[in-house]
């Protein structure tokens, strides 16, 4: 059985399919890719997924459990957790708070929260800002934060939107490391990238989004050599850097 | 920090054995108004849905409280309760039909006036309980009917209230219930990504604040013996409630206690010394240029400001 | 506890309460008698506050140019000024404050939930108060129904103003005796009010009493407006589908600016307009405002006798001091105040507070100016009794007293004429 | 229930809207361009009440053309208030805005108390002409006059932000500051200029109803509360809903007064607004909710 499922999921927005018919199966253990062109419709997927969305037809199952029509914040709690591809931290508050309300959703103390926060905001080198108010972090601090506090979440899934976004190149490198540390500890991940080089050194397997629907699913090397893949791409700039949309 | 905090309580107590009338008058009001900007802060400051119609819970607390009392025989002991508890669900009605139609910002404030305004309208037109007349208490000076001949119960009444609702909102503040209500006022897509279920906390803010608001209505009606719907369902009431804890520091545990310290006596002070001559209102332009310097030149709040001073200072 | 050390240790914690530079009480300087005298001087009721302080203000001028209080060897009369906002909680802090300085007796304030702010303190404190304008029979009522219930000893809180149930009383009485004079018999009234503080108490002491009294004519609907209107004229519109003979509005200043151009406008025949009670509505800068549409509306008000010659003089006087405004309820009923309580302090020979209750209480005063049923008394409540309205009528642009008929000065017009 | 009565009330309620609909429009213009909510848009409608007060009665010019003498100073107070003030806090917390603006209409309030005291004021116009009737309808000039010069005014700032380039430039700051910013538009500049003509919007619907309605320094929150209603009614930022929403309005209490008790038809519009904030929070010609 797989872990998070989803099937036949189709979201419109006015006469635009932004995702048609799609079909996303993620395991236990695994490290799955979705790429596509700009406006393939990957972050509607990760909005029906979190429930930031609701679909328009479809299934999404957590563990054999449907979950759509589920709030965000209940579908986090079954174990799902998300970034924002634009972070979104709490500006006000510090590294470790921000970090905290992430933990709260799995113990109710927040003597225990603190504790796991702080184990997280270690874990992905955040240490010694973690009394630093957030609205001060750089870019790459964000990045971090904003999986830190999904991390923190303990969730059977993470959803990573463009965490290598706005990132320089050694930044990406140590993200890259940072994530498969993450994965090499038991964590499941669906991650949309931009950054091709990134996917490909990440991921066990790709799927690829364009105009909503799947073009392409496998390994990574064979991805990159699909006609479909070739031709979505086809005159689309992607360099390392992908700024974000 | 908490032996300064030591003996403020006890300068707080000891206070009435010295000071005139007049000044625990003053002090009274800085307590009420610091409750019931710590009561506001629960929802407008923490949780940043920003409620300007608090008047309505003051409102419906006094009203339930005082009617009781004349009409059945309540003591204004339990009926403080029922009127908190009226107003805290009032202010679920409110919070809900807000919250769950998804207002944010502006929208909220709006719908918040125009419930109190609601209330203030329909209770002028409720005969039962004097309409626009009003409703008036009789002063018996019996503490059984939660009215007291000397000033200085008063002013141990109004400072346990400013205490109980600060120790509230300090037990707030370190639980979950309080990390969530300022992840919500940051940003409420983040904090449902995170496992908040907003619209629940939301609620539960709305509820305590309305509710301790609605207490704070009993206080009012014995205190100042007589209840007009435009006076404690009018906005100019909404505003004087908000206005404390903003000033002090919205969102701060000692923000609306630091605010109401501040406004209080300045307005005093103002009315006093401007409210005699022939320019009458002089002291009100005054207090309104005060609000604007306070945001101009303090626009994180007194509080916050202070903890920087005295951090700044510690670390020189 | 002696006034140096109450000032140092206010210096000390000044910090935290700013109350330092606040005159403190010098009780033992002579020759003056200090009156708190507090009044709605901002806020919405701005208006008729500021009239009530002018008024008291001529009055103590006038007592102190006289010599003061004889028995108590000339002392002047002072006025420690306060303003309530229009709030009840600083009415409240005000009367404090006041007493805190040294005030021996309360005069004030116009608004009725104001007043009944002050009451406690005057009963904790012992301060007497005497209420110069408001309405709300429970003011003095409550204070009255405790001492007699033992749970206060004495009364502090006395009032020289009609209450509103003996304005409404009065307003159905004069309805029917000039209805009777005139020989005239309309049937349909409507009343229209201002739905505020004041305007209710008035429509509900009016209908009260008309159900009481069962005259002849009828009270067909009743229009409240909400106070201030932006618009009245769907409201004059209904009044005018009722086919009424009678409009009795009970508006405030703003909005009688609103209503009776309105009433001209839409041609709602009537045979009059008479007020059950409208203040303000006589104001020189009404009648300047509204000119002809003010003519022959009648008005049952608290009003001063201009029969007597001495009322003549003090309001030319109040005019001149205050740039032409009228001498009028407001100012008129504070002005009496103050001549009240120096008649109480001459009986007191005293400034306690029981001996000023006393000679409260056995007050037959003569000397108002306002329209009055008889001496100043107060009655077991501590209202006055004889403290009535007057029905005015504004005739060539004037508010002059049309009855009762000894004090009338002028025959009332009614119906009035066609234009 | 009597026909005349309800189309009587029909009738007075749209003429009555004009004036309240250009308040409305100065208040979404301000709101649509700085995301700020101006608590002190009634007091500034008081003092464009009260110059046209001062125009009448001092130099004998009829509120029917002072009403551009004061759209002007109003222009040069909104520009002041958002120079000097609201410049500073448009990043600020919500709640500081709203207090900033609570403290602006404090003093424009007690300012106009301080200066021309607490009576209630009226502006006399030379144009009293008696109402004309419509069989058993009445139409009054004064409400005509005031209604045919709101709508003209309200047309004119149409013209002017759709067919300007500078009020292109004002729709595209209130679409989108940061767009704007890119494409070269100096904001502030834009920002400074959408806040005058809000003020003087609502200082000319200020003179322009002083002739029908008398006004005292306090009339102004009253003021500020409805023009909230309308523009949330109408959406927020919208300019036909603004105009359109203040004749709804208008008309809406006015039937409230004909139905119900007239004291309770306050409630006819809260009613509405609340109904509009759950079921439509755009507004009925909004694009979008918030």
């Amino acid at each position: 059985m797989s872990l998070l499922e989803a099937r036949g999921l189709s979201k419109r927005f006015g006469g635009v399919r932004a995702v048609d018919h799609l079909d996303l199966a993620l395991a236990e253990g695994d490290l799955l890719g979705l790429i596509g062109p700009n406006g393939a419709g990957k972050t509607t997927a990760f909005n029906l997924l979190s429930g930031f969305l609701a679909p328009d037809a479809g299934e999404i199952r957590l563990r054999g459990r449907s979950i759509v029509g589920l709030k965000p914040h209940r579908i986090c709690q079954l174990g799902v957790a998300r970034t924002f591809q634009i972070v979104r931290p709490f500006p006000r508050m510090t590294v470790l708070q921000n970090v905290e309300v992430g933990a709260l959703a799995r113990h109710a103390g927040t003597g225990a929260a603190v504790r796991v926060a702080r184990a997280v905001v270690e874990q992905v080198g955040l240490g010694p800002k973690a009394n630093a108010v957030a609205s001060g972090l750089t870019m790459p601090e964000r990045k971090r934060l904003e999986l830190a506090r999904a991390l923190a979440t303990e969730p059977a899934v993470l959803l990573l939107d463009e965490v290598m976004a706005g990132l320089n190149p050694t930044e990406i490198e140590r993200m890259v490391v940072l994530l498969r540390e993450i994965h090499a500890a038991g964590m499941s991940m669906l991650l949309i990238e931009h950054n091709m080089r990134a996917v490909m050194a990440l991921s066990q397997r790709v799927v690829v989004l364009n105009f909503g629907s799947k073009i392409a699913e496998g390994a990574p090397a064979e991805v990159a050599r699909h006609p479909k893949v070739v031709e979505a791409y086809l005159g689309e700039e992607y360099v390392d850097a992908a700024p974000a949309r | 920090m908490t032996w300064l905090g030591i003996a403020a309580l006890g300068v707080l107590l000891a206070l009435p054995a010295v000071v005139s009338s007049y000044v625990l008058t003053i002090l009274i009001f800085i307590f009420f108004y610091a409750f019931l900007g710590q009561a506001w802060n629960v929802v407008g400051g923490y949780a940043g849905q920003l409620s300007v119609g608090h008047a309505a819970f003051l409102g419906v607390g006094a009203y339930a409280s005082a009617v009781l009392a004349q009409e059945v025989g309540l003591s204004p002991w339990l009926g403080m309760f029922v009127g908190g508890a009226l107003a805290g669900a009032l202010g679920a009605v409110i919070g809900y039909l807000g919250f769950r139609f998804g207002l944010r910002g502006f929208y909220f404030v709006l719908l918040t006036v125009a419930f109190a305004e609601v209330c203030r309208i329909v209770v002028n037109n409720v005969e039962a309980v004097g309409g626009a007349v009003g409703f008036y208490i009789t002063f018996t000076g019996d503490p059984r009917q939660f009215q007291f001949r000397d000033n200085r119960a008063w002013y141990y009444v109004t400072l346990v209230l400013m205490l109980a609702a600060t120790g509230i909102v300090a037990l707030i503040e370190r639980r979950r219930f309080g990390v969530y209500l300022a992840a919500i006022r940051e940003d409420e897509s983040a904090a449902e990504a995170l496992g908040v279920d907003t619209l629940r906390y939301k609620m539960l803010a709305m509820i305590v604040s309305s509710f301790l608001t609605g207490v704070g209505g009993t206080f009012y009606a014995c205190y100042l013996l007589s209840l007009q719907p435009n006076a404690v369902f009018g906005i100019p009431l909404s505003v004087e409630i908000i206005i404390r804890p903003i000033v002090g520091g919205s969102g701060t545990l000692l923000g609306p206690i630091l605010g109401s310290f501040i406004l209080t006596p300045l307005a005093e002070v103002s009315r006093y010394y401007l409210g005699q001559g022939g320019w009458h209102g002089a002291h009100l332009i005054a207090y309104g240029v005060l609000l604007v310097a306070v945001v101009l030149f303090l626009p994180e709040g007194a509080y916050p400001r202070l903890v920087r001073l005295v951090r700044a200072r510690k670390r020189a | 506890m002696s006034t140096v050390t109450r000032r140092a240790f206010l210096k000390a914690t000044a910090a935290g309460v700013a109350v330092v530079g606040f005159p403190l009480p010098l009780r033992a300087q002579a020759k003056t008698v200090k009156v708190g005298l507090i009044h709605t001087v901002t806020g919405p009721l701005a208006e008729p506050g500021q009239a009530c302080r002018a008024g008291a203000q001529l009055a103590a001028d006038m007592i102190n140019a006289a010599g003061g209080i004889t028995s108590l060897g000339g002392a002047k009369i002072e006025f420690l000024l306060g303003d309530t906002q229009t709030k009840s909680d600083v009415a409240r802090t005000e009367a404090e404050r006041v007493i805190n300085q040294g005030a021996q007796v309360l005069m004030g304030t116009f608004d009725s939930g104001n007043t009944a702010a002050i009451v406690p303190v005057a009963q904790q404190r012992r301060v007497p108060f005497l209420v110069d304008v408001a309405a709300a029979d429970p003011i003095t009522a409550n204070v009255a129904k405790s001492v007699k219930a033992g749970q206060q000893k004495v009364q502090y809180v006395y009032r020289n103003f009609p209450t509103g149930s003996s304005f409404g009383r009065r307003a159905v009485q004069y309805f029917n005796e000039i209805f009777k004079e005139t020989g005239q018999n309309p049937r349909r009234v409507v009343v229209m009010h201002a739905n505020d503080l004041f305007g209710s108490i008035q429509a509900k002491g009016f209908k009260a009493a008309w159900d009481a009294a069962k005259p002849s004519w009828e009270i067909v609907d009743v229009i409240p407006w909400p106070e201030p209107p932006s618009d009245l004229s769907t409201e004059v519109s209904r009044a005018k589908a009722l086919k009424p003979d009678i409009i009795a509005p009970i508006t405030r200043p703003a909005s009688a600016q609103l209503l009776l151009p309105e009433l001209i406008k839409q041609r709602v025949e009537v045979l009059g307009v008479i007020s059950p009670g409208s203040p303000g509505l006589y104001e020189a800068g009404q009648i300047a405002a509204l000119k002809q549409d003010l003519e022959y509306v009648m008005d049952n008000v608290p009003w001063p006798n201009f029969k007597n010659p001495k009322t003549q003089q003090v309001a030319a006087e109040y005019r001149k001091r205050t740039g032409g405004k009228t001498f009028d309820t407001q100012s008129g009923y504070s002005y009496d105040a103050v001549f009240i309580l120096a008649d109480v302090l001459e009986r007191a020979k005293s400034t306690d507070p029981d001996a000023i209750v006393d000679a409260i209480k056995k007050t037959r005063f003569s000397g108002g100016l306002m329209v009055y049923g008889g001496p100043v008394i107060f009655n077991d409540l501590g209202d006055n009794p004889n403290a009535i309205p007057a029905m005015i009528q504004i005739l060539g642009q004037k508010p002059l007293v049309v009855w009762p008929k000894d004090a009338a000065q002028e025959k009332l017009v009614f119906p009035r004429p066609k234009r | 229930m009597d026909l005349t009565l309800v189309a009587q009330g029909l009738l007075s309620g749209l003429l009555f809207g004009g004036v309240t609909s250009l308040m409305a429009v100065g208040l979404t213009l301000i709101f649509g361009v700085m995301r700020v909510v101006n608590f002190a848009h009634g007091d500034m409608m008081v003092w464009g009440m009260y110059l046209a007060w001062m125009l009448s009665s001092r130099a004998g010019i009829d509120p029917y053309l002072g009403f551009v003498v004061c759209a002007a100073a109003l222009f040069v107070l909104g520009l002041g208030v958002q120079r000097g003030l609201v410049d500073r806090i448009l990043d600020a917390p919500h709640e500081m805005q709203i207090l900033l603006m609570l403290g602006v209409a404090l003093v424009l309030e007690n300012a106009a108390l301080v200066a021309f005291g607490p009576e209630p004021a009226r502006v006399r116009s030379s144009l009293t002409l008696p109402p004309l009737w419509l069989g058993p309808l009445f139409v009054d000039v004064a409400r005509l006059i005031t209604f045919v010069i709101a709508i003209a005014l309200t047309v004119l700032l149409g013209l002017f932000l759709f067919r300007t380039a500078f009020g292109r430039r004002i729709r595209a700051a209130a679409d989108n500051p940061y767009g704007a910013l890119v494409v070269g538009t100096d904001v502030r500049r834009v920002y400074a200029v959408a806040f005058g003509i809000g003020a003087a919007c609502v200082g000319a619907a200020g003179a322009l109803v002083a002739p029908i309605l008398p006004f005292q320094p306090t009339t102004g929150l009253g003021l500020s509360v409805a023009s909230f209603n309308i523009v949330i009614i109408g959406g927020m930022g919208s300019l036909l809903g603004a105009f359109l929403g203040g004749l709804i309005v208008s008309i809406a209490e006015s039937l409230g007064a004909v139905f119900l008790a007239p004291s309770m038809k306050e409630l006819v519009s809260f009613g509405l607004l609340i109904v509009i904030l759950l079921f439509r929070p755009a507004g009925l010609f909004g694009k979008r909710a918030a």
